[in-house]
């Protein structure tokens, strides 16, 4: 940036170049070490999300029933599932030999399995398998569910963020710049969808657009969107009408601009860098919001599985197979974390006021 | 006007690390203060006199502020090398400030009663209805009308005007040595302006305070100030009697400004004139006249040095190769 | 300022009359009703069912019914839980969201100011860092992971808490710590943040510059010039949090069987429960609104910028 | 302070030892305390503390054994049992006499009472069902209709002889009608007290029992508290002095109330622990009379082709299902009814996928080319789901075909199985009403209430008829196996995949008088502490 050529330079062979405030945004938030790890996480994700299909990484839904539940490991998956059914032997011979004699039929049950899981392994070519994060409760590969699940979570979190911040941008900027009744009767609206209970919403919403899997995603988006536009509108409509008095639109609308031309291109580009810090640190809330729906089982369609249906799934078995909680749900923290610091730093970043404080 | 200084500056050096690098915002600035004296700091925008004020008091936001070098003396104290407890016993008390904004310097959450009080109870160790009375008394010199009643509302419950006629009756309640007013008139409209600089001028005589007036505007300083400071990109180019400098304005900026104020005792006919170019970034400036771009006397040597300072045997000095001695090839 | 109070009053009617308008029409749209069942009633009896309940009325006949119902006060019999009123159920099951909700969110507002304060006047220090990471997680971590990682820890480890239960249990006040802790924990992070934004921001004014200026102390400035402004959209965050903090979180509840209110919310959703969920909804509703309310009004004595005509 | 600490702390362990108080989580919160109204398990539980009917369930074989009944004796035809009552009381010292169980079960048949279980009664019970099923006449006067349920409440089987002997009239000789007696929709209701507080009788204050147990306290959502029955008859052989139902919906929190002691019987347990869990001394497992299959709807192709049906049931390893996924002693099947006394069911079509490829190909489908896309539905449930993307892949692996999951809330799964019917495949389970096949057979009749899959063949509808009207027997049985065999091998209607487990953890080293049964029935006067 600094020596960038053809840069125009006053007389004291200084840069004069007036920076556009994206331009002096971007470099501010690259001073902001936190924010940019935050941008950096961002993106690793977002590639490796994006490139998940041709990614050196197993099936997410190809299953081996003599690997489930395989802690992580760099061995490969058949010496571990060997190594799974010893231990438990030796687990069930130890109880038996204390006395616990119902456990027998268990012990020769186990005993048996190995030979069938020793056999499995000699010709099963998956046997060689490598599953650095471990597997589930189908033998399902970690590493490939919590990738995937990040596409789902992720893409929950960018298409609510979108379709809230555009429904609020909208009706936010009407209710601001008409006034009046219009504004008064719009904002009747969102305290009414206010007032109604958003899981109630999102149940009946659900319940009613199952119809077939396919769908069931883009129903999610629309029924967090449909509800999450409301703060955004309230946040613009309260930008729009501070603004639409000021000095800049007065000309505006003396020049005879139309009321269209003045909301799209001179009220709202001014409104976008509150906009923007918002859909920032909204995004996380999708994210959440959509795996407690996961939670409550009205979340995406097996055997898809966003974030949050994985963790919901691990903190069933945390106890016994804590990957299967830990993976996916640090992978969901340091994405949040991430978009929390870029969020924060964005804000800092935008914010014309904090210009000489970083 | 009495010959003893009670307020020292000595080279002082304001600098502000930004992402875009060094602001020099004071570089080198020296004057003094006499008792009861009022002192004029003039120059435009970004010029330095701001933060010259909060620097003397010590309170630049640091970071990314950071004052790097000089001496304020008050009383023979240094206020730059106080300890925290011991400066903010001066503050408020002994040097007080008034601020340009009268609509933001006030807080909007408390009353007016308890923003006057504090200062009173905690400098002069009064008790609480004692300050009241004493915050009523100075609201009554500031000329706030029925300031009984005023003295229990809200900030926003003032015009411009009275608010900064508060801010005045608040600053002057402890009696200080030193009231810096950091441009208070420049936002309120011109008739307020009269009547706010007759106010201060009426109660510092009154009170024996020395004033240091931080303005823009020549005009104001004309009425107001017995000795005139004028800065230029962090630094002070022109210094003297305000009379003095007004008669015979040494530094082209000085003149250039001068000039450029509409008089009504000269005949019009010509042009206003004005100064031609911007004032300069002053990020990493190099070593020259900041001023040379915009001057008309410009010099070679004027691009690669600064000026020394010359003084005059009224007092006055000037920073500007016109009179220097030292020449340089 | 009466006058400004009962207008808005007013102004709350309609507002609630399209809300329970619009519930009403809108559960009955969600497929299955309130007795379908694995095993189907015969046909009648089903018949029999609905004519109990008053289903087998038309849309328009059911609605008028229940809206004479509501205005005196009676929100009728729930569907599932069949001895019980509707009234019954929320009437004892709101007070102890109301004890569990307004204890988390004191501790969450307490904690949260003060993790706000400490973080802002150390702004990009290691105690910032600290502080924002916790925020970050309490937003980021869902109360299901939460929840049972602290019962596993304080309870099946450590031994010093019941798993579960409520206060009227041998237990006692004790059961209260861990479903506390975890309803509180995201609203914590949320006014943490807030508050060190707006103290941030409260930094930079000119009045707090002007405090300063008048020698007062560090301590003072914050306490008395600084928090009073920067709390205050954390007073007008608090009307829906307290809200939506209050009708409950069924995850806290299921997890530590507290007897509140977000349980049979979400499960009278899923029963199609009509009558309940109509009850929750303008409990909720009225709550919310009635909250956003005093916040406005609470705001107004608190900003005396603010002047209500 | 140290002696009142140690008092006190002596004071709570003598207490905790000689007390048998007895704590259950008991899933669900109970949706009533009015036998007429109780539908679900945790209703069950509680009834079986709070009330008692003709008979009760013998702990160990689930078989009939004398409860307010002394004794029984059936007819020769065994249409018609003839109960001699013992002298017992409700809670308030009111008698309960004979003429209290026939107004009970009228009450539960009566239209206006909208019993849901009451069916049960019409199964048996002579005109039963045509009282419980009567419905007025818009054309005739309002004193014509009441005339009409006059004569049809008359019509029902049940008579009071004297006060301490009742008379049930069966519709024909129904075996398993006497171990149903035992249902809570049998048992007396304290009709003295309803017919002085209505509706409010269910409420604690006013709630009076005939069981072991009677309602100390009840909160909704934290506990019901029950406590030993001085008045009940046989009191002296009730050795618990109270049992607690704790509702609980979340499973692991049971779990690790259990693990604390702070629960003593768990009725379910964590299916991702199952591996900790297996090893608990305390685990119980017994099989049950309940099947999980999936149902084809005959109506949407490629369904209506046999071939794809057998070709999709094949290629599923059930065996893996219960071994892998559910893991807690399921038996896997290829047939729909449980084992029962007598009745062997038929083996089915079992896993082979060779064939399974072949049928498909036969059907226009090699290796899955072609295959229309398809859907199968199932209610949110972990096992549910775990089990369909189990399938889902099988049917990917080994066919070649894609299917979509989608899981569904409850009572929209329920409107979109039963309701609508607008479904392909869907899962499904059925615990039978009564221990005989015929409870599960009778659903799949052209125009039965659950035949949710609309299967249609006139000959197991002839098949079902027939049996129907049979003496229980060999010769039943037999015909009972040849509708069985065309639905689950012919027709493959369904594809059954295995018989449920009751699972519990109670620790039978502590309490006496609990066993595992087929029933999952536990009557509480039985258990005691050791």
């Amino acid at each position: 940036m600094s020596t960038n050529i053809g840069q125009a330079v006053n007389e004291f062979n200084q840069q004069v170049a007036a920076v556009s405030l994206w331009a002096d945004a971007w470099r501010r938030l690259r001073k902001n070490r936190m924010a940019l790890l935050g941008l950096w996480v961002v993106g690793a994700f977002a590639i490796i999300t994006l490139a998940a299909p041709i990614l050196p990484i197993y099936d997410y839904t190809s299953q081996e029933m003599t690997h489930i539940n395989l802690p992580p490991s760099l061995k490969s998956a058949g010496s571990i599932a060997i190594q799974k059914v010893e231990k438990r032997i030796v687990e069930l011979k130890g109880l038996v030999d204390g006395g616990r004699e119902d456990l027998r039929p268990e012990m020769d049950k186990i005993r048996a399995e190995l030979e069938s899981v020793k056999a499995d392994v000699a010709k099963n070519p998956k046997s060689s398998k490598v599953y650095l994060l471990g597997t589930d409760y189908l033998g399902r590969d970690m590493l490939a569910r919590t990738i995937y699940g990040g596409r789902i979570s992720m893409m929950v979190g960018i298409i609510g963020t979108i379709t809230a911040v555009l429904i609020g941008i909208i009706i936010g900027a009407i209710a601001g710049y008409a006034g009046g009744r219009l504004d008064n009767f719009l904002m009747r609206i969102v305290d009414i969808i206010y007032g109604l209970p958003y899981m109630l919403i999102v149940i009946i919403l659900m319940a009613m657009f199952h119809k077939d899997g396919a769908s069931s995603i883009v129903i999610l988006f629309v029924a967090i969107a449909l509800v999450s536009w409301l703060t955004i509108a309230r946040v613009v409509r309260g930008q729009i009408i501070s603004l639409k008095n000021a000095e800049f639109i007065e000309a505006a609308r003396s020049m005879g601009a139309g009321t269209g031309r003045i909301i799209f291109r001179h009220l709202i580009p001014n409104t976008l860098g509150v906009i923007i810090i918002f859909a920032t640190l909204s995004l996380p809330s999708f994210i959440m919001s959509e795996s407690f729906l996961s939670f409550l089982g009205l979340g995406v369609s097996a055997p898809a599985a966003s974030w949050g249906t994985l963790v919901s799934e691990g903190v069933q078995g945390m106890e016994l197979y804590p990957w299967r909680l830990l993976v996916p749900a640090l992978a969901m923290t340091i994405f949040l974390f991430a978009m929390n610091f870029l969020g924060d730093g964005l804000r800092v970043a935008l914010d014309p006021q904090s210009k000489n404080r970083t | 006007m009495t010959e003893e200084v009670i307020l020292r500056v000595k080279d002082l050096r304001t600098y502000f690390k930004t992402d875009e690098g060094t602001v020099k915002a004071v570089d080198g600035v020296s004057f003094d203060l006499h008792k009861g004296e009022t002192l004029g700091i003039v120059g435009e925008s970004g010029s330095g006199k701001s933060v010259t004020n909060l620097s003397i008091i010590n309170m630049i936001p640091s970071p990314p502020g950071k004052i790097v070098g000089g001496e304020v003396l008050f009383m023979d104290a240094d206020l730059l090398a106080m300890p925290a407890n011991k400066i903010r016993e001066i503050r408020g008390n002994k040097i007080s400030m008034i601020f340009q904004d009268p609509m933001t310097s006030l807080n909007p959450f408390l009353r007016i009663s308890t923003q006057m009080t504090e200062t009173i109870i905690l400098h002069q160790g009064l008790g609480k209805d004692e300050a009241k009375a004493k915050a009523i008394e100075m609201l009554k010199l500031a000329g706030i009308p029925a300031p009984e009643k005023r003295i229990d509302q809200y900030p926003h419950q003032f015009s411009g005007g009275m608010r900064q006629r508060v801010m005045i009756a608040m600053s002057l309640s402890c009696n200080p040595e030193i009231l810096i007013a950091d441009e208070p008139t420049s936002a309120l409209d011109v008739t307020i302006q009269a009547q706010i600089l007759d106010l201060m001028k009426d109660l510092t005589a009154r009170l024996g305070t020395a004033v240091i007036l931080i303005t823009h505007s020549l005009g104001v300083v004309a009425g107001m100030c017995d000795t005139l400071c004028v800065m230029y990109a962090g630094r002070v180019v022109e210094r003297g009697a305000t009379d003095a400098v007004f008669a015979d304005p040494k530094h082209p900026y000085t003149q250039g400004l001068i000039k450029s104020v509409p008089r009504l005792d000269v005949a019009s006919g010509n042009r206003l004139s004005s100064i031609r170019g911007q004032p300069p970034n002053v990020i990493d400036l190099p070593d020259c006249c900041p001023f040379y771009p915009r001057c008309d006397k410009a010099m070679d040597i004027c691009k690669r040095k600064y000026p020394a300072v010359s003084r005059f045997d009224d007092g006055r000095s000037v920073a500007c190769w016109l009179y220097s001695e030292e020449k340089l090839p | 300022m009466t006058k400004f109070i009962i207008r808005r009053l007013l102004s709350l009617i309609p507002t609630m009359f399209v809300i329970v308008t619009l519930s009403f029409f809108l559960i009955r749209f969600a497929p299955g009703g309130p007795f379908s069942a694995e095993k189907k009633v015969p046909a009648q009896v089903l018949q029999n069912l609905m004519k109990k309940y008053h289903m087998d009325e038309s849309l328009g006949r059911q609605y008028l019914r229940y809206f004479g119902e509501i205005l005196r006060g009676d929100l009728g019999p729930s569907f599932r839980y069949k001895d019980m009123t509707v009234n019954a159920l929320i009437k004892q099951s709101m007070p102890n969201s109301m004890l569990l909700g307004t204890l988390s969110l004191a501790l969450a507002v307490a904690l949260g100011i003060a993790v706000g304060i400490v973080s802002a006047l150390k702004q990009n220090k290691w105690q910032d860092y600290t502080a924002m990471s916790l925020a970050v997680v309490g937003i980021s971590v869902p109360l299901f992971v939460i929840g049972p990682l602290l019962q596993l820890v304080f309870a099946m480890q450590l031994k010093w808490l019941p798993t579960s239960g409520w206060i009227t249990d041998r237990a006692g006040l004790k059961t209260l710590i861990m479903p506390v802790i975890t309803l509180s924990f995201p609203y914590f992070a949320y006014i943490a943040r807030m508050s060190r934004a707006s103290i941030l921001e409260v930094l930079r004014s000119d009045y707090v510059r002007t405090a300063r200026a008048k020698g007062l102390k560090e301590s003072t400035v914050i306490g008395k010039h600084v928090l009073k402004g920067a709390l205050l959209p954390i007073v007008s965050y608090l009307g829906p949090a307290f809200s939506g903090i209050i009708t409950g979180s069924i995850v806290v509840e299921t997890i530590f069987l507290v007897p509140g209110v977000g349980k049979i919310f979400v499960q009278s959703a899923l029963n199609r429960d009509y009558t309940l969920i109509m009850g929750e909804v303008i409990v909720y509703s009225l709550i919310l609104i009635v909250m956003n309310f005093v916040v406005d009004i609470v705001y107004g004595f608190l900003d005396p910028r603010i002047a209500y005509k | 302070m140290k002696k009142i600490f140690f008092i006190l702390f002596a004071l709570i362990a003598v207490m905790g030892i000689s007390a048998q108080d007895f704590v259950i989580g008991n899933g669900d919160e109970i949706q009533s305390l009015d036998p007429a109204h109780m539908q679900g398990v945790p209703e069950q539980k509680v009834f079986l503390a709070l009330g008692e009917g003709l008979v009760v369930n013998d702990p160990k074989t689930c078989h009939a054994v004398p409860g307010i009944a002394e004794s029984w004796k059936a007819s020769a035809d065994g249409s018609v049992y003839t109960f001699k009552l013992r002298k017992s009381t409700w809670s308030d010292g009111v008698p309960v006499t004979a003429q209290t169980f026939v107004d009970s079960w009228l009450r539960n048949l009566d239209p206006d009472t909208a019993s849901e279980y009451a069916y049960l009664i019409g199964i048996v019970v002579k005109g039963a069902n045509d009282y419980n099923t009567w419905a007025p006449d818009k054309a005739k006067s309002d004193a014509d209709n009441a005339a009409a349920k006059a004569a049809a409440k008359a019509a029902v089987g049940v008579k009071a002889l004297d006060d301490y002997t009742f008379q049930v009239t069966m519709v024909g000789p129904v075996a398993f009608a006497l171990d149903m007696f035992a249902h809570q929709i049998f048992a007396p209701q304290p009709l003295h007290v309803i017919a002085k507080v209505g509706d409010q009788w269910t409420k604690p204050e006013n709630y009076v029992s005939n069981g072991a147990f009677v309602l100390k306290e009840y909160k909704q959502q934290q506990y019901l508290l029950a406590v030993k029955n001085p008045k009940y008859w046989d009191a002296k052989n009730v050795k618990l002095a109270s049992v607690k139902f704790l509702p609980i919906n979340d499973v692991k929190t049971e779990y690790n109330m259990l693990k604390n002691k702070e629960l003593d019987w768990a009725t379910t347990v964590p299916n991702d622990l199952l591996d900790e869990v297996k090893l608990r001394s305390d685990y119980q497992v017994a099989p049950a009379t309940i099947s999980y299959y999936y149902i084809f709807n005959m109506t949407k192709k490629p369904f209506d082709d046999v071939r794809v049906r057998k070709a999709l049931a094949m290629a599923i390893d059930k065996k893996a299902i219960v071994d892998k996924i559910t893991k807690g002693g399921q038996l896997a099947t290829n047939a729909l009814v449980p084992p029962m006394e007598g009745y062997t069911p038929p083996k089915g079509n079992a896993y082979n996928p060779e064939q399974a490829k072949k049928l498909l190909a036969d059907a226009g489908f090699p290796g899955g080319k072609g295959f229309p896309a398809v859907t199968v539905i199932y209610n949110t449930n972990e096992n549910h789901k775990k089990i369909a993307e189990f399938v889902q892949e099988q049917w990917k692996t080994v066919l070649g075909i894609d299917v979509q999951l989608q899981n569904l809330e409850w009572k929209t799964f329920l409107d979109t199985r039963s309701g609508t019917h607008d479904f392909q495949i869907t899962r499904a389970g059925w615990q039978a009403d009564y221990l005989d096949p015929d409870s599960y057979l009778n659903m799949f009749v052209k125009d039965g209430g659950n035949n949710d899959g609309k299967y249609d063949n006139p000959k197991y509808d002839a098949l079902i008829k027939q049996e129907a009207s049979m003496m229980g027997g060999a010769a039943r049985n037999k015909v009972m196996q040849q509708a069985e065999t065309l639905l689950v091998e012919t027709d493959q209607h369904i594809i059954p995949f295995y018989y449920y487990v009751s699972q519990n953890l109670i620790d039978l080293k502590k309490w006496n008088g609990w066993y595992n049964n087929t029933l999952d029935t536990h009557p509480w006067k039985f258990i005691s502490k050791k």
